[in-house]
């Protein structure tokens, strides 16, 4: 390419690619494939248990001696206060389930779309939904004052004869997440089976095999089995859909439902949706990238078109949020509500105006300066970095919806700025245990939906014998 | 007694069923874990879950408040007014809410004990010998060398010190308070002697005025009967139809007083007489009847410049005066506690009289004397204390008894009280808590606390007589006894002239010969035959008054025609900024122990829990000096330390700093905490014998370090990032 | 490894154990029950049944319930003022223990039993003015030796019979009165509003 | 346990139900911000205190509040005016903001005396009711205030419960974890009312006074039926200087103020 004088359209560059560069066009055969994966998730070097002592240990003490001391003190320990009675918990549940949302979203719309390029990554994203959902569940927990009383919330017959209110919008919130942490897990769970039925048939006796055994619900690969499941998952693919609109859309009724300036605003629903898909997408490239690199052979299951494809998603995004969020100006603007002006030249103005600044640069300069171009898209480790600074934006932009948001009130009496305390080390905590569940999950089942790799490759490989039009696998689905 | 003891129900003995149940239902977290022993030998009518309501009288200041104190079970568990008691009706202040934390003051004195002055290992010791070493210094030392250190309050144990140091030819015994300073009672008594050739606490009709002109006087927070006077504050404000009072004031800070006041009009500090002179004459004029001779010598312009005021808001407010029907002027606070503070006082007194409101509808009155009173006794002025302190250098006192009052911590260190004390052989004080007096003594005996005692106050500041009762709302909580009774008991064991000067068999029998004259007084609240009948009537009732407001008008033939020069006020030090001391309106002189107390905002500032150094942004700014950066303020007489609160309603040229914290001692609320400014106070008088304690200043130098003051509103919304 | 477990599970002994197992879950579930339905230890084992059965009445004890929130228990004096009149008191083993409380003075430590936590205000005037005879709540003390609580109060409990009695039903409004009717709702409102008992 | 589950009804916004049943009326022009009404709500209360840290970061639990700003700062000082004092307390809504948003039914209107009610050991902690009062009238226990001390090295200091003894029994002593706020000092409504049923007589005007009312020393709270033309409250709210706080809000708050100055 390099002697080629000026520069490419992007039209003209594809066509001087190597195709091998694509994985559906560079097929291995099957059984060495499987191999591959198999040794992935066995051999496990020093490193990994170094990792894996380290992240226990800021696990046990950030996370569980963290929380066992805010549960035993109450939230003095917190940073809280009157008037921001929610703090950085509540970022960090926003902030996880936005990390969950792109799982879904990548898996179900780029397969109900038939988006080859999705093969191999489906399942990272997946188990990042369901375990952004763990971690989005323990900050709620976190968050309550007495989250021993939880169960106050269930809506289970009981001796004082009392229910949860449905009036209120944290009880769509428990419902919500709750369906979305049950409807995820069941659909990272179908794609599973047959690549645990592979594990289980090269896993040779020992705990792993029951394990396998117990999880593979006995697949074998036949004709009906198959049948049934793509079916399966086709309905969830569809059906799962709405629910991730919805749950986010209901997180963000959290805020636009509470009558507090800057909260109460119509436009939160479809904000906080894209807002979500902006930090899970970054977060996907951020897993890719740490996968590729820490895991053996996966530079051949997850390759730069792959980030391409998520680069492509993550600038598109980031231009519907950036859209979304300066719609978030014009509504009060042109509402005229002085509260809401207020609260907006805190965010700019006020003594924690460079969160603003960072937010934006995060947010809108930092994808938009490097995913326009296409070289730079392939670049894993360059995507890596826009992802955590966007994610860094995304997490500051709920810390000014939430703590930094909540100081601006109706009584400007009681206003007073938030200093994080405890939160600190269990936001810590909850990282380290994302990244501790990540790997331990690493090695116990398969990270690369494999069996659909290898369909997408038969699929082509079907489509170059002869050259006549022949419809690709996800064209026969 | 045990020391811990219910806090709730005797019926709601913790058990283990309890747990259970509570944990089982959930309900664990809401309940109480504290632990719960029963009281002992309760009185059967006590076990009936109904509450006891008890008068009684209000012990936190001086002003003789009533109180109704609601009781359980043995317990006082909430402070109401005593809606008859004619001082308050019915209403109370921070200070008597919080009067339980007081009672029930994880600090106080429990046991009389051998104190060493602090040196060594206190060590307790019984009442018999408690009585044993009282009788002992009473008989072995010679009267005249016998002193009785004093409270504020004219109350029952004053007049048996009285009587006892009467009939043994001791000296009278001496009452003190930092309230009693900072309100310069001996000025404004002074003033009126002066003024009026009587010896009294001038009475200002707040309630019927319709313009009051208050020249320093912080009635509204802790002067002299400030229950009393925001209730007329009230009345003057709404209690008209159609017509509400106008409020002026002038002063140097806006205090909370000043914050109530139409218009605040900041003067520089001890000019308060001049622009009243001036005032009066601008009056003169605009009525243009003829100028007394009071006022002959003033010119207004020239006075203007010297109090740093425009002309026309002094000719303004002249005008209000004249529009007015019943204008009140009154002096008091910062205004009189200056060099020239007397001359104020009567400058301000005589500008009433050229109101013409003497002896008027919302006017200047003489107060009455109380009930079983025959002449106005004041609390002793500063100078009078520092006489009392050459006394006891010079060896004069071999004994000194203290009670009811913190010499240590009220009165300014440059006095040198603590000093002092170590000539003193024997120092015996019967402070309920471990105040720093108490501390430096060699014994403390410690009394009960005003909810569990017997007595009598007279109301100072009261329309009509009141003598307002006090009895135990509560049996004592800790091995404490009345003083009376213990100077009963050691004079009876003292024998001769002493057992003869106290022949009563206790405190209570003391208290009813001190109300038997009253005994068929027909004027009064209530009629009794007999005194036992009396005295159950008075603490029923609260208290006794009189009927009928007993005021007399002042003889104005004199004011006008003196000729007075207030001049301007000396300062002493070299400072670049007038020092303006105040009481707390919240924790007022002794009110740091009570947490509840401390965590009351202050009222105009908000801060709690500390003191601050009041600085107009504007001064801070020249200085580098922001919010919560603690400050060193010196005067020639010492130094403190306090975080600056950038306060905007101050004149750039004042700093304030308010009275209350800086305990050494006084337990583990107050030890420790914040500074006390009247530690920077260099002594000089004015002409009646007050401390000039606004007659200081100061210079502030950055230290460099921060404290953040715990103050109630956010800074953000209320200075930095306001809405408009 | 987990099989070899299930083997022996199913071989005699492993029934065997199995079988002691599970019956000494259940009964120490069983003891769990049984002392929590054994009444507290008194510092008096005052005897309800033989004050009842000799026509004291509950309100002489327990004067409060008539006038206010709390029923009272009695002090030692309200006891001796009967004891000491009547000859037993001097020779029973069982009032020594009274005998040695008054001589020495002693305050008398009654463990209540019937209670509700600290946060429900339970107010005793208002059930009685209902109508209410303390056995409905507290049992046939007549039949009781030390008192115990016969239920367990909890809210729904409380509920249970507050809605009973303002339930618009023949029991309470038997001639279909619409002022009746009103009046039961007034009631059902005030009984069953969180502010009646929690504050 | 029963089949009869009933889910608490939300207002329906008749006339009688908007007419309210208890309110205030507080004259900002003759408070004088002394600080009587929150020392005597906390006594009547049980409010702990809370320390100068916390305290400082905004962690008060004072129930009732004094509020006060600043008119004219930019002017010179001689210019600068402090607003009316502004004792603000729960307004006790009709419509009350914090009332749906609590999942358990913790922050919950009560029917019959139509007040707001936080039933402290319903609470679970979201704090959701707190963000939602447009008057930020609500506190939360961030500790267990009442037992000990934070901070303070006489932490378990048996001492102090030397200090408790004053509880008032009438009113459940909070703990970790659990929002609460102005009762209307519902103990003495309640009371009032038995007393009032026990002669068989309505609950006299001036007979319900909160905590705060009591102390005020300048009169400027009045309390009683709202629902009464005759009652002194109602009286008082009628004047021409009365306004709700927030009215734009749609709140419905039980307490009128009084406009400060002339």
């Amino acid at each position: 390419m390099a002697a080629i004088a000026k520069p490419l359209s992007r039209r003209h560059a594809e066509e001087h690619e190597d195709p091998r560069e694509h994985l559906m066009h560079d097929p291995l055969p099957r059984g060495k494939m499987n191999e591959m994966v198999m040794e992935a998730m066995h051999e496990t070097g020093w490193k990994f248990w170094v990792a894996t002592g380290f992240l226990t240990l800021v696990v046990l003490g950030a996370l569980v001696y963290a929380w066992y001391y805010l549960i035993m003190e109450g939230l003095g320990v917190a940073g809280v206060n009157r008037p921001v009675f929610w703090g950085i918990f509540l970022v960090n549940v926003v902030f996880w389930i936005g990390i969950s949302h792109a799982g879904t979203f990548i898996s179900a719309i780029l397969r109900v779309l038939k988006v080859e390029s999705r093969r191999p990554f489906t399942r990272a994203a997946e188990l990042m939904t369901t375990f952004g959902l763990v971690q989005a569940g323990f900050s709620v927990f976190m968050h309550m004052g007495r989250v021993w009383l939880t169960y106050w919330m269930f809506p289970i017959p009981n001796e004082r004869m009392l229910w949860p209110d449905f009036h209120s919008p944290l009880m769509w919130d428990l419902m919500a997440i709750t369906t979305y942490l049950l409807s995820s897990t069941m659909y990272l769970f179908l794609p599973l089976i047959p690549d645990l039925a592979m594990a289980r048939d090269r896993t040779e006796g020992g705990w792993r095999k029951t394990f396998y055994k117990i999880l593979a619900l006995g697949f074998r690969g036949t004709e009906g089995e198959w049948k049934n499941l793509t079916t399966a998952m086709n309905i969830f693919a569809f059906a799962i859909i709405p629910v991730m609109f919805s749950v986010h859309t209901i997180v963000s009724w959290d805020f636009a439902m509470a009558s507090r300036p800057g909260w109460s605003s119509t436009v939160f629903g479809p904000y906080f949706v894209i807002g979500a898909l902006h930090s899970g997408m970054a977060a996907v490239a951020i897993v890719l990238f740490l996968l590729r690199n820490t895991m053996k052979h996966y530079k051949y299951f997850i390759r730069p078109e792959h980030f391409d494809t998520i680069g492509m998603l993550m600038f598109m995004v980031s231009m519907a949020w950036a859209y979304f969020y300066f719609n978030d100006y014009i509504v009060p603007w042109y509402g005229g509500d002085v509260w809401a002006k207020l609260f907006q030249e805190w965010a700019e103005k006020g003594p924690h105006w460079y969160l603003w600044y960072i937010m934006l640069f995060c947010n809108i300069v930092v994808p938009w300066s490097i995913l326009w171009n296409r070289k730079w898209r392939r670049t894993p480790w360059l995507l890596a970095i826009a992802g955590i600074l966007i994610n860094v934006g995304m997490w500051l932009e709920r810390y000014i919806i939430i703590p930094e948001g909540l100081t601006i009130n109706r009584m400007p009496f009681t206003w007073r700025v938030y200093v994080p305390g405890i939160e600190i080390a269990l936001t810590i905590g909850l990282f380290a245990l994302f990244f501790l569940l990540y790997m331990l999950a690493s090695r116990l089942i398969p990270l690369i939906p494999v069996w659909e790799v290898q369909e997408g490759q038969e699929a082509h490989l079907i489509r170059k014998i002869g050259k006549a039009e022949i419809s690709t696998l996800s064209d026969m689905e | 007694m045990s020391k811990q003891l219910s806090r709730r129900d005797f019926l709601k003995l913790a058990t283990a069923g309890a747990a259970t149940s509570a944990v089982l239902t959930g309900c664990g977290p809401a309940s109480r874990y504290v632990k719960r022993e029963p009281y002992m030998k309760m009185p059967e009518y006590t076990y009936n879950g109904l509450s006891t309501y008890y008068a009684t009288t209000c012990r936190e200041c001086a002003a003789a408040c009533g109180l109704v104190v609601r009781t359980m079970q043995g317990r006082a568990i909430k402070v109401e007014g005593n809606a008859e008691n004619p001082v308050n009706l019915g209403k109370t202040c921070a200070r008597g809410q919080a009067t339980l934390q007081g009672l029930y003051n994880p600090d106080r004195v429990e046991n009389p004990t051998q104190q060493g002055r602090g040196k060594g290992a206190a060590s307790q010791m019984d009442w018999d010998a408690a009585i044993q070493v009282v009788a002992e210094a009473l008989k072995n030392n010679d009267p005249s060398e016998i002193a009785f250190l004093m409270g504020t309050a004219p109350d029952h144990l004053f007049d048996l010190v009285s009587d006892l140091a009467n009939a043994i030819g001791a000296p009278a015994p001496v009452r003190f308070g930092a309230l009693s300073m900072f309100e310069s009672r001996a000025t404004l008594s002074r003033a009126a002697e002066e003024l009026f050739g009587q010896s009294a606490m001038p009475y200002f009709d707040i309630a019927n005025s319709d313009l009051v002109l208050s020249f320093g006087a912080n009635f509204l927070e802790t002067w002299i009967s400030p229950v009393s006077f925001t209730r007329e504050y009230a009345q003057m404000r709404r209690g008209k139809p159609r017509k509400r009072g106008y409020f002026v004031q002038f002063e140097s800070r806006m205090s909370q007083t000043a914050a109530k006041a139409d218009e605040w009009v900041p003067l520089r500090p001890g000019t308060e007489g001049l622009v009243a002179l001036a005032i009066g004459k601008l009056v003169a004029e605009a009525k243009d009847t003829a100028v007394p001779a009071s006022f002959e010598a003033i010119d207004p312009a020239e006075v203007a410049r010297t109090a740093d005021v425009k002309l026309e808001t002094l000719e303004h407010i002249a005008q209000l005066v004249v529009d007015s029907e019943h204008p009140l002027a009154v002096p008091g606070g910062t205004a009189v506690g200056q060099t020239n503070g007397l001359a104020t006082a009567e400058s301000v007194l005589a500008l009433n009289a050229q109101f013409g409101n003497y002896g008027m509808t919302g006017g200047v009155y003489i107060s009455p004397l109380g009930p079983n009173q025959d002449e106005y006794h004041r609390p002793a002025s500063p100078e009078e204390m520092l006489n009392l302190i050459w006394k006891m250098k010079d060896g004069k006192v071999k004994v000194l008894f203290i009670h009811g009052v913190n010499p240590v911590f009220e009165l300014p260190s440059h006095l040198g009280f603590l000093d002092t004390l170590q000539y003193v052989p024997q120092v015996i004080s019967f402070a309920t808590f471990p105040d720093e007096t108490a501390v430096a003594s060699d014994y403390i005996f410690p009394d009960h606390h005003g909810l569990e005692s017997w007595g009598y106050q007279r109301a100072v500041v009261s329309s009509q007589p009141v003598l307002s009762g006090a009895q135990p709302v509560i049996s004592p909580f800790f091995n404490t006894r009345a003083t009376a009774d213990v100077l009963i008991a050691a004079a009876q064991q003292a024998g001769g002239q002493f057992a003869e000067a106290l022949p009563f068999a206790d405190e209570v029998a003391f208290i009813q010969s001190k109300l038997s004259p009253l005994v068929g007084d027909p004027d009064g609240s209530f009629l009794a035959p007999e005194i036992n009948m009396f005295s159950a009537y008075f603490q029923q009732h609260g208290g006794w008054w009189k009927n009928d407001p007993a005021l007399s008008a002042p003889i104005a033939s004199g004011a006008l025609t003196k000729k007075l020069d207030p001049g301007v006020a000396e300062f002493s030090g070299e400072g670049e900024f007038f020092f303006v001391p105040f009481v707390s309106p919240t924790i007022g002189e002794a009110g740091a122990n009570k947490p509840w107390l401390q965590e009351l905002p202050d009222p105009t500032t908000t801060v709690t829990w500390n003191t601050w150094v009041e600085m107009n942004p504007e001064t801070a700014h020249e200085l580098g000096i922001d919010n919560d950066d603690i400050v060193e303020v010196m005067s020639e007489a010492g130094s403190v330390q306090a975080a600056v609160y950038l306060y905007p309603a101050i004149r750039p040229d004042v700093i304030a700093m308010p009275f209350g914290q800086g305990h050494t001692a006084y337990g583990q609320f107050a030890a420790g905490r914040g500074a006390n400014p009247v530690n920077i106070l260099s002594i000089h008088f004015n002409a009646a014998g007050d401390l000039a304690f606004a007659g200081v200043k100061v210079n502030v130098k950055k230290t460099g370090r921060k404290h953040e003051l715990a103050r109630m509103e956010g800074k953000v919304g209320v200075y930095e990032f306001r809405k408009e | 490894m987990i099989k070899k477990l299930f083997e022996w599970l199913l071989s005699p002994m492993g029934r065997v154990a199995v079988l002691i197992g599970a019956l000494s879950v259940f009964s120490l579930a069983a003891y769990g029950i049984y002392t929590t339905q054994q009444p507290p230890e008194q510092p008096i084992a005052f005897r309800h049944d033989i004050h009842v059965n000799l026509g004291v009445q509950c309100l002489y004890c327990h004067p409060g319930a008539l006038r206010g929130a709390s029923p009272g228990l009695p002090t030692q004096n309200k006891c001796w003022g009967c004891h000491q009149q009547i000859a037993k008191t001097n020779t029973s083993p069982r009032l020594a223990v009274l005998k040695d409380y008054v001589q020495n003075n002693k305050p008398v430590q009654w463990v209540p039993v019937a209670q509700v936590p600290d946060f429900v205000h339970f107010k005793h005037r208002p059930h009685i003015a209902a109508g209410l005879n303390c056995e409905t709540c507290h049992g046939d003390m007549s039949k009781v030796e030390i008192a115990e609580n016969p239920q367990v109060m909890n809210m729904g409990w409380c509920l249970n019979c507050h809605r009973d009695r303002t339930a618009d039903n023949v029991q309470n409004n038997p001639d279909n009165d619409p002022g009746v009717s009103a009046l039961l709702h007034e009631k059902r409102t005030k009984l069953t509003d969180c502010g009646t008992c929690h504050y | 346990m029963t089949s009869n589950l009933e889910l608490p009804v939300f207002t329906n916004n008749s006339e009688a139900e908007l007419g309210g049943k208890w309110g205030m009326v507080v004259d900002r022009d003759l408070c004088t911000g002394c600080q009587a009404c929150v020392a005597a709500c906390s006594m009547e209360n049980n409010v702990p205190f809370v320390g100068e840290t916390d305290m400082a970061y905004g962690r008060g639990m004072h129930w009732i509040r004094v509020e006060r700003l600043w008119e004219g700062l930019e002017a010179d000082y001689q210019e600068v005016k402090m607003t009316s004092y502004q004792p603000l307390m729960c307004q006790q809504c009709h419509n009350a903001p914090c009332e749906p948003v609590c999942p358990v039914y913790a922050a919950v209107h009560s029917m019959s005396e139509d007040i707001n009610l936080q039933v402290y050991n319903r609470c679970v902690g979201t704090r959701y009711c707190a963000n939602n009062c447009p008057y930020q009238a609500r506190v939360f226990n961030w500790r267990d205030y009442t037992d000990y001390r934070p901070g303070n090295t006489a932490d378990n200091d048996p001492s102090w419960s030397v200090l408790q003894n004053h509880l008032n029994p009438d009113v459940t002593v909070r703990r970790r974890g659990v929002m609460e706020k102005c009762t209307f000092c519902i103990q003495r409504i309640h009371k009032a009312e038995d007393t009032a049923k026990s002669e068989g007589r309505d609950v006299r005007d001036g007979e319900v006074v909160p905590a705060c009312a009591q102390a005020c020393p300048a009169n400027a709270i009045t309390f009683g039926r709202i629902d009464d033309p005759e009652s002194m409250v109602s009286k008082a709210a009628e004047t021409s200087r009365g306004s709700l706080l927030l009215e734009e809000m749609r709140t419905q708050p039980r307490v009128t103020y009084l406009a400060g100055g002339a």
